[in-house]
């Protein structure tokens, strides 16, 4: 009983990250309606922004996040101009495949410089001990900041003029454009943004778990599932479906084979598609 | 252009698809892949040469998904796949002969596919993208625990295999000839649908499905037909693929890697057309060979064949087909 | 004269927004009947309950006697109601010629590809459009896609026509050809119900009109009552009082 | 027609190879209510998005105070006062009426001056105070129609261009609108409006425009426009 | 043309060397970009040094002749697609006389399809799984120990210090690690473990917590399995972060990389069924001693040799000592010397299996079992087991 407890608690702040890096896929869609597949080269690029971060500059593993926010808003806003502005308004096809480009580019350049080996980035935290089991302090922390962050989202998007704007895009483009608002940055930044997060999202995971330059594709691919299980464009539904799918990985695992709980996941990822295509969660909107 | 209202009805009656000319380019295409390296019995050019025929079926029958209907299907791969291990399996734990064993394959594998298109294609746009995904991945994670199957280890064909047709020299090369044949069909099915009046109603669809229905097209049947139909082919090329690999493991057969490069050489053809997702393919096998064997590119075949891909799609996004007719739109006519 | 469609009480919402209710009329075979109201009465909606686009939430749609209510729009057209529509929706990378095809191949008839052909041939013709087969049906003029609705909505060979606007956006000769077209159109004995705001147009060209002001029936009858019915000059010009008030400034 | 604080100067506009719009000329008089009438399809809405800069022209000018403003973006020239109210409102749905009034404040221009004509516009239309915090996909078609031109006031504009009033709405609604336009106009606003409701365009404004098949049909007082026949006859085949 | 005829004269310049006489040309596809490139770089760089060497000394002696060795790669992406496609090109137009095998047990399958037809000897240095070499290949020589002998070290050093130990099997869902799995179970059982868990998980995985709240709810002692790089490092870690209190642990093929050291704290204590340690003192018949290999693999490429490594050299060794033996560069000849030879080299014992059913199965090659422990406050792998070849006491229990 104690161990489906402790399951459910690690579900919970591995979800939450799950969560984070589904967030910024979200928000890009929920502004422009773009499935951005650069979300997983992205995801890479935070973890190995941490690695060289810590490993060569020594900043201390926490303070990169900043830094790794700011730069994957600017390379964002430039993968933008690049393979989205001139596309907007085309078949959606047709931004599938040219930020799926991008992705072979990144991943590409990564694995000429890196190969596909093994990376790690020692954090030492202390952790929580409850009876036999232990929740690891970098989960703790990544799961604090990610409610951080989205918290600071929240600000942005419900309580800064700009953060409204963003949402007055997403809501009705032309609008926007006729009230003032410089529609066209406003994508860019939203785009910038949604990177970011994905960046953030993979420099928390890169303190929790090594990785390689070819670990975007599963997170990537949880992404989507997040995103189905909350609701394309709803980064509230992000959230409680990212940590829905942890609990559904760490809960299901405790009754089942754990190379199970995987085709539950994408069954029920198709399932919810087809049943609820605005995510389960997602609230009633007028 | 009013000359094209001269035909007469009893003249379109009968004109079937063997007066066209493109009927004999396709044929003329299929005989120069079955000669071309059967004369001096070049095998290097047939392995190149085979893999292009897998691709252009890929891409032909994802053309009729994609181009026609104009879904966006990223997980077209899962045919090829289920097609591989309904063949393999039979083979080896039934000793089933090769013709049966695929036979058996591609009925599977369309009859999953209209079960499968059934459920997803309520759904449109991005939602269908990322459903064709989850399809993809979940059976790829069944396989993975599906012991008869071998489960993640995958299944395994002695040599012995080869000996029905010849032992393994000769059967290369039968299953050389048959690959071209699917890839023949691949191409005669896509024309053939092109030219018929299920493929203008998918057409229809692809252009605008809210208008398609009004005009009376049954969207909802022939966007499942479509999907199965679509997948009897690959189901025939990844059972004959993976017999001759002599393994099959799920993170072969279910590459989604393998199902992007379908599109993009679609694109790189241009949408909707017969020539287009063949040249594409063809196109797209050389390059991705060249460069992987290149000393100087292999490093960095990742980074150019995405910046190429890219190019194509903000520079030229109707593709090789799309530049052509607007340069020479009679080759419409000619270049189905 | 039968009722080759009858509508009964139908009622369809949209979140909180009555669009129509209790609306009833019917078209008789042979007959054009103008539906009219200002923008906003429903008029669309109507179109799309009759043809399955929407489901109503209430009544019933009936035709030739038998019950199509909720059937899906595919089915509706190949019981014989074709419809064209107030934006034009053109097939557009596909010609003319395979536009009307389509029409033809899953309309009433539900043809082969190759008298498919030769129906949508017949039916672009009729509209005009003969000297324009080969062209993709984004290259048209708004009035050649207006003209291109039509042809494919006769390449059906429907018993019943819905024409949505169908001169909206027309100058006077080709509105003036247009109302030859739909006139020639009824000759063969297609019956036909008409959105139009060209009351000119719509007067002379209906046998019937039904009125619809938000959503519900406002008047019915021959052109000549319509013209004459206080309550419709209101709906139409606005209130001359109200103005009236505005211009004294004085609330009224 | 010195004191035109608008002037759109022989516009052709259209979409994808359609021409919609035919060398079009009007102007807007400063303080003025002016008013483009016409039948559906005669390209009234594209006429005014082109204005705004919404699409851009083919050929042809804007002029605004005297500047030519033809290519400058839509939130640019929103940001220099010209502003329009699209046809259905167009509102933010998912945001509540404070976030869309902030949101018509989101220039410079609009900035300024904030919290003053923030209450001005409540003054305006005190249901939308009562409802501050509600989300603007749930009101009704008249209490949209008031958000939208409570909006369009946010952004302080010099013109205000109006596509459709009436639209859907309920004569109350319309009646109180229209005069709440009155009223602006006679604060000193330029107000520019497409109606299709004739009487009551033609008895608030000035001058009027009559357009059909996406040209000029004739220009006058509205008294003198009232009285022709034509125009009758275009709008109710009487 | 002019243009034409200075391409043609350059690349003939260029593959000039390439066609005289006393070339040998081994061909091979190696993952540059897939997800197994770690492993197949290394293998890579242990074949390239001995080729250096090799030409370095004056080529390999057949007979009279001798014979400088070059290389012709492709990357294969870690993947099936095109590993027949390739093979066939390094035969008929690279003119390969012997092959290397690809990386992973699948792939050499595949390739032996190609290379059995054209009768081409191929050096299988990256495929332990069994199942490849009871295919009825005649040409596939195996030079590593079989997947089913991986963790049977790891199981006898376990029971050697509790023979009734709570054991989790925890593996990853491909087809090596399996093979691993499913031997190490059976010994196990036979051996009288408890085995308290069995789970396998998809080889992306990314989050090990349910298996390791599993493996803790079932108060398991040890545990062994893992998989590849990035799965058998982040189980590492996760063991480590969520104290899951093992007394023993020994995972595949991750902890082998010097990468592993970079885990810190997480990697103390981990065995790991190694091919090849340098400690591992064997007596070569021929070639460099394990020290001097190591010495000179450090020398070249600046990084520790593993056992990656030690496979592609000790690949090309045998490969050199059977053309040596039978004077000549035919195929059939050297297969023939292969079949027959027993010898040890740095890298153990060489022997394979000669019946028609598991032809090329390697018989005699027994692993070592390696530990990561502390010696002078950093993180070194010792030889644990067997007991002969022991550098270093087994720690247990680790907590």
């Amino acid at each position: 009983m104690l161990g489906i407890i402790a399951a459910i608690i690690d579900g919970v702040l591995i979800g939450s990250v799950y969560g984070l890096a589904a967030l910024g896929l979200t928000l890009i869609w929920g502004v422009m309606e773009v499935i951005n597949l650069t979300h997983g080269a992205a995801i890479v690029a935070g973890m190995f922004g941490l690695y060289l971060l810590a490993n060569a500059v020594h900043i201390p593993p926490y303070a990169t996040l900043p830094l790794i926010l700011i730069g994957g808003f600017l390379v964002g806003i430039v993968l933008y101009w690049i393979s989205v502005h001139r596309l907007m308004g085309r078949p959606p096809l047709m931004i599938l495949l040219s930020t799926f480009a991008v992705n072979l580019v990144v991943i590409g350049l990564g694995t000429a410089a890196w190969g596909t080996d093994l990376f790690n980035v020692p954090v030492s935290l202390p952790s929580v001990t409850w009876g036999r089991y232990t929740f690891s302090g970098t989960h703790i922390l990544a799961a604090a900041l990610t409610t951080a962050i989205a918290g600071a989202l929240y600000l942005f998007l419900y309580h800064t003029k700009l953060g409204k704007a963003v949402r007055a895009v997403a809501n009705n483009r032309e609008a926007a454009e006729l009230a003032g608002i410089p529609t066209t940055r406003v994508l860019s930044l939203s785009f910038g943004l949604g990177v970011a997060l994905a960046g953030a999202a993979g420099m928390l995971i890169a303190t929790m778990f090594p990785f390689t330059v070819l670990s975007g594709d599963a997170y990537q691919l949880k992404s989507f599932v997040v995103t189905a299980l909350g609701g394309l464009g709803n980064p509230a539904g992000a959230l409680v479906g990212g940590i829905a799918l942890g609990l559904i990985e760490g809960f299901a695992g405790q009754f089942m084979p754990v190379s199970w709980t995987l085709v539950i996941e994408f069954v029920l990822f198709v399932a919810v598609l087809i049943i609820f295509p605005r995510g389960i969660f997602a609230f009633r909107r007028a | 252009m009013s000359g094209k209202t001269t035909g007469t009805v009893a003249g379109e009656q009968r004109a079937s698809l063997r007066r066209r000319p493109f009927f004999w380019i396709i044929a003329a295409v299929i005989a120069a892949f079955a000669l071309a390296p059967a004369i001096g019995n070049n095998v290097e050019l047939r392995e190149s040469l085979l893999l292009a025929t897998v691709y252009i079926t890929l891409a032909s029958n994802l053309n009729i998904m994609l181009g026609y209907a104009g879904y966006i299907n990223f997980g077209s791969i899962v045919f090829f796949g289920l097609g591989g291990y309904t063949c393999v399996y039979l083979i080896s734990a039934h000793g089933w002969p090769l013709a049966a064993a695929e036979l058996a394959a591609g009925v599977a594998v369309s009859f999953l596919a209209l079960v499968f298109g059934l459920g997803i294609l309520r759904l449109r746009g991005a939602f269908f993208a990322l459903a064709t995904i989850g399809i993809n991945e979940a059976v790829q994670a069944f396989v993975s625990n599906f012991e008869p199957w071998g489960g993640a280890a995958g299944l395994y064909l002695p040599t012995t295999i080869f000996k029905p047709l010849g032992g393994p020299m000769r059967a290369l090369w039968v299953v050389y000839f048959l690959l071209v044949a699917v890839m023949g069909a691949s191409l005669y099915l896509s024309y053939a649908v092109k030219s018929s009046k299920f493929g203008l109603g998918l057409i229809a669809i692809g252009q605008n499905e809210d208008a398609a229905v009004v005009l009376g097209v049954p969207a909802p049947l022939y966007k499942a037909l479509a999907y199965s139909l679509s997948a009897f082919l690959p189901a025939l090329a990844g059972g004959l693929y993976f017999f001759k690999s002599a393994f099959i493991q799920p993170s072969d057969a279910f590459d989604l890697n393998l199902s992007t490069e379908a599109m993009v050489i679609v694109m790189l053809g241009g949408r909707s057309t017969v020539t287009g997702a063949a040249i594409g393919a063809y196109l797209y096998e050389e390059l991705r060979g060249y460069l992987l064997t290149s000393q100087t590119f292999s490093s960095f075949q990742l980074v150019i064949s995405g910046a190429l891909l890219l190019l194509i799609v903000l520079f030229v996004p109707g593709g090789l087909m799309g530049w052509i007719y607007g340069r020479w739109p009679r080759g419409k006519e000619v270049l189905e | 004269m039968s009722a080759l469609l009858a509508v009964e009480d139908l009622g369809k919402s949209f979140g909180g927004l009555r669009a129509v209710s209790g609306l009833s009329f019917t078209v008789n075979e042979g007959e054009i009947v103008g539906l009219i109201g200002p923008n906003g009465a429903g008029k669309s909606t109507v179109f799309n309950l009759i043809n399955g686009v929407f489901v109503p939430d209430a009544g019933r749609v009936q035709f030739r006697g038998g019950n199509i209510t909720g059937e899906t729009p595919y089915r509706v057209a190949r019981h014989g109601i074709a419809r064209t529509h107030q934006v034009v929706q053109p097939l557009a990378e596909l010609t003319v010629l395979e536009n009307c095809t389509v029409g033809a191949c899953f309309g009433r008839e539900n043809l082969p590809l190759y008298r498919a052909r030769a129906v949508a041939r017949e039916a672009a013709a009729f509209v005009g459009l003969e000297d324009r087969l080969a062209m993709p049906a984004a290259q048209l003029t708004i009035a050649g896609k207006k003209r291109l609705e039509l042809a494919r909505a006769l390449s059906a060979q429907p018993l019943m026509l819905l024409l949505d606007e169908e001169l909206a956006g027309l100058n006077a000769t080709e509105i003036e050809r247009m109302l030859e077209v739909i006139r020639s159109i009824r000759a063969r004995g297609i019956a036909i119900l008409i959105i139009e705001h060209l009351m000119q147009a719509i007067m002379g060209l209906s046998d019937r009109i039904v009125v619809l002001n938000s959503g519900q029936k406002l008047a019915e009858g021959a052109p000549a009552e319509i013209a004459n019915n206080p309550a419709v000059i209101e709906a139409y010009l606005g209130d001359p009082a109200l103005a009236a008030s505005l211009h004294g400034g004085a609330p009224a | 027609m010195n004191d035109a604080l608008l002037e759109v100067e022989e516009l052709s506009a259209g979409y994808g190879e359609v021409q919609v719009v035919w060398g079009l000329s009007f102007a807007a008089a400063r303080s003025k209510l002016t008013t483009l009438v016409g039948a559906n399809g005669a390209g009234k809405t594209t006429t005014l998005r082109t204005v705004v800069g919404t699409i851009s022209p083919w050929s042809g000018r804007v002029r605004f105070k005297g500047e030519d403003v033809t290519r400058l973006s839509a939130h640019a020239k929103a940001a220099r006062g010209l502003v329009l109210v699209p046809e259905g409102r167009q509102l933010f749905t998912n945001m509540t009426v404070d976030e869309n009034l902030e949101m018509g404040a989101f220039t410079g221009r609009g900035a300024h001056g904030y919290a003053t004509r923030l209450e001005r516009v409540f003054t305006l239309f005190p249901r939308l105070k009562e409802r501050r915090k509600q989300k603007a996909g749930t009101f009704s078609g008249g209490e949209q129609q008031m958000l939208a031109i409570a909006r369009a006031l946010m952004t302080d504009p010099e013109v205000l261009i109006i596509d459709e009033l009436s639209l859907g709405l309920a004569p109350l609604f319309v009646y109180q609108l229209f005069g709440t336009l009155k009223a602006l106009k006679e604060d000193g606003l330029t107000v520019l409006l497409v109606e299709q409701n004739v009487h009551l365009a033609l008895a608030v404004s000035d001058y009027a425009y009559v357009i059909a098949e996406g040209r000029l049909f004739t220009e006058g007082r509205p008294a003198a426009l009232a009285a022709m026949p034509e125009i009758r006859r275009a709008y109710l085949g009487l | 043309m002019r243009k034409l005829y200075l391409l043609a004269a350059v690349a003939a310049l260029v593959a000039a060397p390439a066609f005289a006489d006393d070339m040998l040309t081994i061909g091979m596809t190696l993952s540059q970009t897939g997800p197994l490139n770690v492993d197949s770089v290394a293998q890579q760089r242990g074949a390239e040094l001995w080729r250096d060497e090799v030409n370095a000394a004056g080529g390999i002696k057949a007979g009279s002749k001798h014979y400088k060795v070059r290389f012709v790669t492709y990357d294969d992406q870690s993947q099936g697609g095109r590993v027949q496609q390739l093979y066939t090109r390094l035969i008929v137009q690279d003119k390969s006389q012997f092959l290397f095998g690809p990386y992973s047990s699948g792939l050499c399958a595949t390739a032996a399809v190609i290379s059995e037809q054209y009768g081409k000897p191929m050096l299988i240095t990256g495929g332990a799984e069994a199942k490849t070499l009871e295919l009825g290949n005649k040409y596939l020589v195996q030079v590593l120990s079989r997947a089913g002998e991986y963790l049977a070290g790891a199981i006898r050093a376990l029971e050697s210090k509790n023979a009734h130990a709570k054991l989790a099997v925890v593996y990853a869902d491909d087809p090596f690690s399996k093979a691993v799995a499913v031997a190490a179970r059976k010994l196990a059982q036979a051996g009288g473990l408890d085995i308290v868990l069995d789970e396998s998980y998809a080889p992306n995985t990314t989050d090990f917590s349910a298996i390791i709240n599993k493996t803790i709810s079932a108060s398991a002692e040890a545990l062994v399995g893992g998989g590849h790089y990035a799965d058998g490092a982040t189980l590492a870690r996760q063991i480590h972060d969520q104290k899951a209190n093992l007394k023993y642990i020994s995972l595949l093929v991750a902890p082998d990389s010097p990468q592993f050291a970079s885990l810190g704290d997480a990697a103390y204590g981990i065995t790991v069924p190694s091919q090849w340690e340098v400690q591992a003192a064997y007596k070569p018949d021929f070639g460099p001693t394990g020290a001097a290999f190591a010495k000179a693999f450090a020398a070249k490429f600046k990084i520790a040799a593993d056992y990656h490594s030690a496979l592609g050299y000790a690949g090309g060794l045998l490969l050199q000592h059977a053309i040596e033996q039978s004077g000549s560069i035919d195929a059939d000849k050297v297969v023939a010397v292969l079949n027959a030879m027993d010898v040890t080299t740095f890298f153990g014992r060489f022997k394979i299996a000669t019946d028609p059913g598991h032809h090329g199965l390697q018989v005699a090659h027994e692993m070592v079992l390696a530990q990561w422990q502390r010696k002078n406050g950093r993180l070194e792998r010792e030889v644990v087991w067997p007991k002969a070849a022991q550098t270093a006491d087994l720690i247990y229990p680790l907590h």
